[in-house]
């Protein structure tokens, strides 16, 4: 059975390694502010209780006001999973850092979410449109999209 | 005698019948209309899976290629002679058979020296 | 073995993508329209004279019965498609066996599947690369008028906007007899073919 | 001396004959082998998580049999999940026996075609596919008489099933379950040592371990780097604990073990339908569910086990009727991540059949 890592638990680890990262810690998840958003997922992926070294997905919801950005990681030995998620408030030209290097399974996963939601991922080697066109004007997902 | 040579010119008559009729065939029914004709400029461009082509592809690839076409062809050419020599063999006795195998044995030199000189291998 | 000269051929993915969205966006602006389908000459009374029946008839039964389709298999229909072509439905029945990678060996074009925009000129391409005299069977609610998709901003509502269609078969996707029914009702319209038109 | 070479670029293109559907591959060659490989995606997009966004929970149902159209079942059974974790909805007991027993035959069905396109690829052309296809058949009649389609089922409903099997599924069933295992040993006796298979398969395309999980691959193209993780038995979903089945990895990550594993995993498969057909208890086949659902605001996510890897439904809903967001995990994207590292310096033709191994589905590629 795969058990879901409690966001309290973890959060109290993470604020002691990484404070002010934590912005809010629910049951199952917790909402790291972007800016720590690397060095968080570092520390997840390479402690050794922790070691979640598989990112089972990411996904990009528009809440009107904000973009949340969901990535659940699991760990196979351990088997356990954790769900982490960012939150970025511009509305333009909405920026995160990309999590490629830790996890190269994030490369056409992220592409997508720029292609369909908007979101530009820092540091991506290949960050262009992945299902649409180059010449396409803009980004269907988006609830704001025509 | 004269038969067999009969049987031969009447091969080179059907051969020569066979080619021509082939390749004058799309052109005597497209005189007559039956094939309609309609050419434009993508019809004649290249095919590459639905996308257009990128580059030249008269590019300077790799110089083994040149070497396997040149063993294939010395081997080819054997086998090319070998098969009249096979379907007369009783007539041509052993004269026949000796100059068969001068003939295979030149090749299998060339082959044997290919083989030293690793030509095939792809370093 | 080094691998020079890497820029004089290898173009940059950007520009090529670039002339590939234009490609689209032209033909997304040009293709509004349906295209008329090709057989406005079916129902007008035919003025045939007797001199050319047979030839036309022969011509026309050498033609239907050995249509090689093209490979164009975007989606789920394929599959029905290519069951079709298997043992038990057995397309090779009308001599349909052989599906035809390159355009040049094909006559009869089935448009299995949805067509998205990105996908559009590749297939207008290969339609226009294939040899005369060709056919087109529209197959699947998708390919008639974009089916359960039509409301999506990247589904061609329908192959007629890119390509003559001859033959529509619905189904989503169309069962094996559901196409053989519509591949001999293409039979039945080239049977009735003349060659005074097509001159 | 160096010889120098000129690379060009080639396209293996949307309509080709072995990319499993519209898939283009803008390689660079130098001469045969493959320098640079660049996947170019999107020809087969509809945008289906965009139009699931303006329907009711049930009427997405038809476009998640579109995903990944060689295994419709499963990909109603993970949305199904999904949507009854989301709202919390219980299943019937019989409707859960039928559900395990259509996806493992939908996994059957799925995974002929793929052993029979990656042997088509290897260049065995057209035969063992058309010996695959025939049992397909089968499994098709099967479905055909369940739910009346035989590609895309829309058969699950949120909270079990839309209707009761005919009484004739069951012995045909039988019959089927009885036969396939000797289907299975007949390819084997064919292809499993096979020299040209081996020289054709055994060593190409490596995916290590590591390169394997860090490029979160999933089903058999992870089982075939000999990492064990099935959904099945990691995080069993509906009723799958209660089946005993084995889950087989390959041990060098090539070709030829991906090919086993699919193999390996069709015997099982009948192992679980034989199980769940003595265990079928009789009963209702759906809960009571309001036509319209009204799940409780929030966010659930589900996956399970799918012929092509793990495919999970994450779903937000506000409690309206239609669900705010449907992000479909797709297992065939995903493993597509290594393509480039697998096969960059193969040949062509090796790079069709490490493709080919993958075995995706375009409709879940590019959703």
């Amino acid at each position: 059975m795969t058990v879901a890592l409690s966001g309290k638990e973890i959060a109290g680890q993470l604020e002691g390694k990484f404070p002010g990262s934590i912005v809010e810690s629910g049951r199952d998840c917790i909402v790291v502010n972007s800016d720590s958003l690397l060095a968080v997922a570092a520390f997840l992926k390479d402690t050794q209780g922790l070691d979640l070294d598989y990112l089972n997905y990411i996904t990009a919801i528009d809440y009107y006001d904000h973009f949340e950005v969901v990535y659940q990681l699991v760990s196979l030995e351990h088997n356990h999973s954790l769900v982490l998620k960012t939150r970025c408030y511009q509305r333009d030209n909405p920026t995160l850092l990309s999590v490629v290097n830790l996890w190269q399974g994030a490369d056409f996963q992220e592409r997508e979410i720029y292609d369909l939601m908007g979101i530009r991922f820092e540091g991506h080697p290949n960050m262009k449109r992945i299902v649409l066109w180059e010449g396409f004007q803009g980004h269907p997902l988006r609830k704001d999209y025509l | 005698m004269v038969s067999n040579y009969g049987y031969i010119g009447l091969f080179l008559v059907v051969a020569i019948l066979f080619t021509v009729t082939t390749l004058l065939l799309p052109v005597s029914l497209r005189f007559l209309k039956i094939i309609p004709k309609k050419p434009d400029p993508v019809k004649s461009s290249t095919f590459e899976c639905g996308m257009e082509t990128i580059g030249k592809s008269w590019v300077q690839f790799n110089f083994r290629y040149y070497f396997y076409a040149l063993v294939f062809l010395a081997l080819d050419v054997l086998v090319v002679l070998l098969y009249p020599w096979a379907v007369n063999l009783r007539e041509l006795g052993t004269s026949g058979f000796i100059m068969i195998l001068v003939l295979i044995f030149i090749i299998f030199v060339g082959y044997i020296y290919a083989w030293r000189k690793k030509v095939l291998e792809w370093k | 073995m080094e691998v020079g000269g890497a820029g004089k051929y290898v173009y940059p993915a950007a520009e090529l993508d670039r002339a590939e969205g234009e490609a689209i966006e032209a033909l997304k602006a040009g293709s509004q329209q349906p295209i008329s389908d090709p057989d406005q000459w079916l129902d007008e009374e035919l003025h045939r004279n007797i001199l050319l029946t047979t030839v036309d008839a022969v011509i026309n039964w050498a033609r239907l019965s050995s249509l090689w389709p093209a490979v164009s298999f975007p989606a789920c229909c394929a599959f029905e498609f290519i069951t079709a072509e298997a043992s038990r439905f057995d397309l090779s029945r009308f001599g349909m066996e052989i599906v035809r990678a390159s355009p040049r060996q094909a006559d009869l074009m089935i448009t299995a599947g949805t067509l998205t925009w990105k996908m559009a000129p590749n297939i207008k391409r290969i339609y226009d690369q294939m040899a005369e005299p060709k056919w087109v069977i529209a197959m699947g609610a998708c390919a008639i008028s974009g089916g359960i998709f039509a409301s999506s901003y990247n589904v061609v509502p329908g192959y007629n906007r890119i390509i003559p269609v001859d033959v529509y078969v619905p189904g989503c996707p169309p069962r094996p007899e559901a196409l053989i029914y519509g591949i001999r009702m293409l039979h039945k319209k080239i049977a009735k073919r003349s060659l005074l038109q097509e001159g | 001396m160096a010889l120098k070479t000129e690379p060009f670029v080639l396209n293996i293109g949307p309509a080709h004959p072995s990319t499993h559907g519209v898939f283009r591959m803008r390689s660079t060659l130098d001469g045969e082998v493959i320098v640079d490989m660049e996947p170019v995606f999107g020809y087969l997009h509809r945008g289906i998580e965009k139009l699931a966004e303006e329907r009711t929970y049930t009427g997405v149902i038809p476009l998640t049999d579109r995903l990944d159209y060689l295994a419709s079942m499963s990909n109603n059974l993970a949305y199904c999940l999904a949507v009854e974790k989301l709202a919390g909805i219980e299943v019937p007991e019989r409707a859960e026996y039928l559900r395990v027993i259509l996806a493992e035959l939908q996994r059957i069905a799925s995974h002929l075609i793929a052993v029979g396109a990656f042997l088509n690829d290897c260049g065995a052309f057209m035969t063992p596919i058309l010996y695959m296809i025939r049992e397909r058949e089968k499994i098709l009649d099967l479905f055909d008489m369940v739910c009346g389609q035989r590609l895309t089922y829309n058969f699950m409903r949120v909270g079990g099933v839309s209707q009761d099997i005919p009484e004739e599924f069951l012995p045909a069933l039988r019959r089927f379950v009885g036969q396939m295992p000797g289907f299975i040993d007949e390819y084997d006796r064919f292809l499993k040592e096979n020299e040209i298979l081996l020289a054709r398969a055994k060593g190409v395309g490596i995916l290590t371990r590591e390169m394997a999980i860090n490029s979160s691959a999933g089903g058999p193209v992870l089982r075939g780097s000999g990492v064990k993780w099935d959904i099945r038995k990691a995080d069993p979903y509906s009723i799958y604990d209660r089946f005993e089945f084995d889950i087989p990895t390959g041990a060098a990550g090539d070709c030829y073990d991906r090919y086993r594993v699919r193999v390996e995993e069709m015997r099982q498969s009948v192992r679980i339908i034989k199980q769940a057909m003595e265990q079928l208890p009789s009963g209702p086949v759906r809960s009571e569910v309001p036509h319209l659902i009204h799940p409780p605001v929030g966010e659930a996510y589900a996956h399970i086990e799918a012929p092509k890897g793990e495919l999970g439904f994450y779903l937000v809903s506000d409690n309206s009727i239609a669900p705010y967001r449907c992000h479909v995990r797709a297992p065939s994207l995903i493993n597509l991540t290594a393509l480039r590292d697998m096969v960059v310096g193969w040949k062509i033709a090796d790079a069709i059949i490490i493709f080919g191994s993958i075995d995706i589905c375009m409709g879940e590629v590019d959703r």
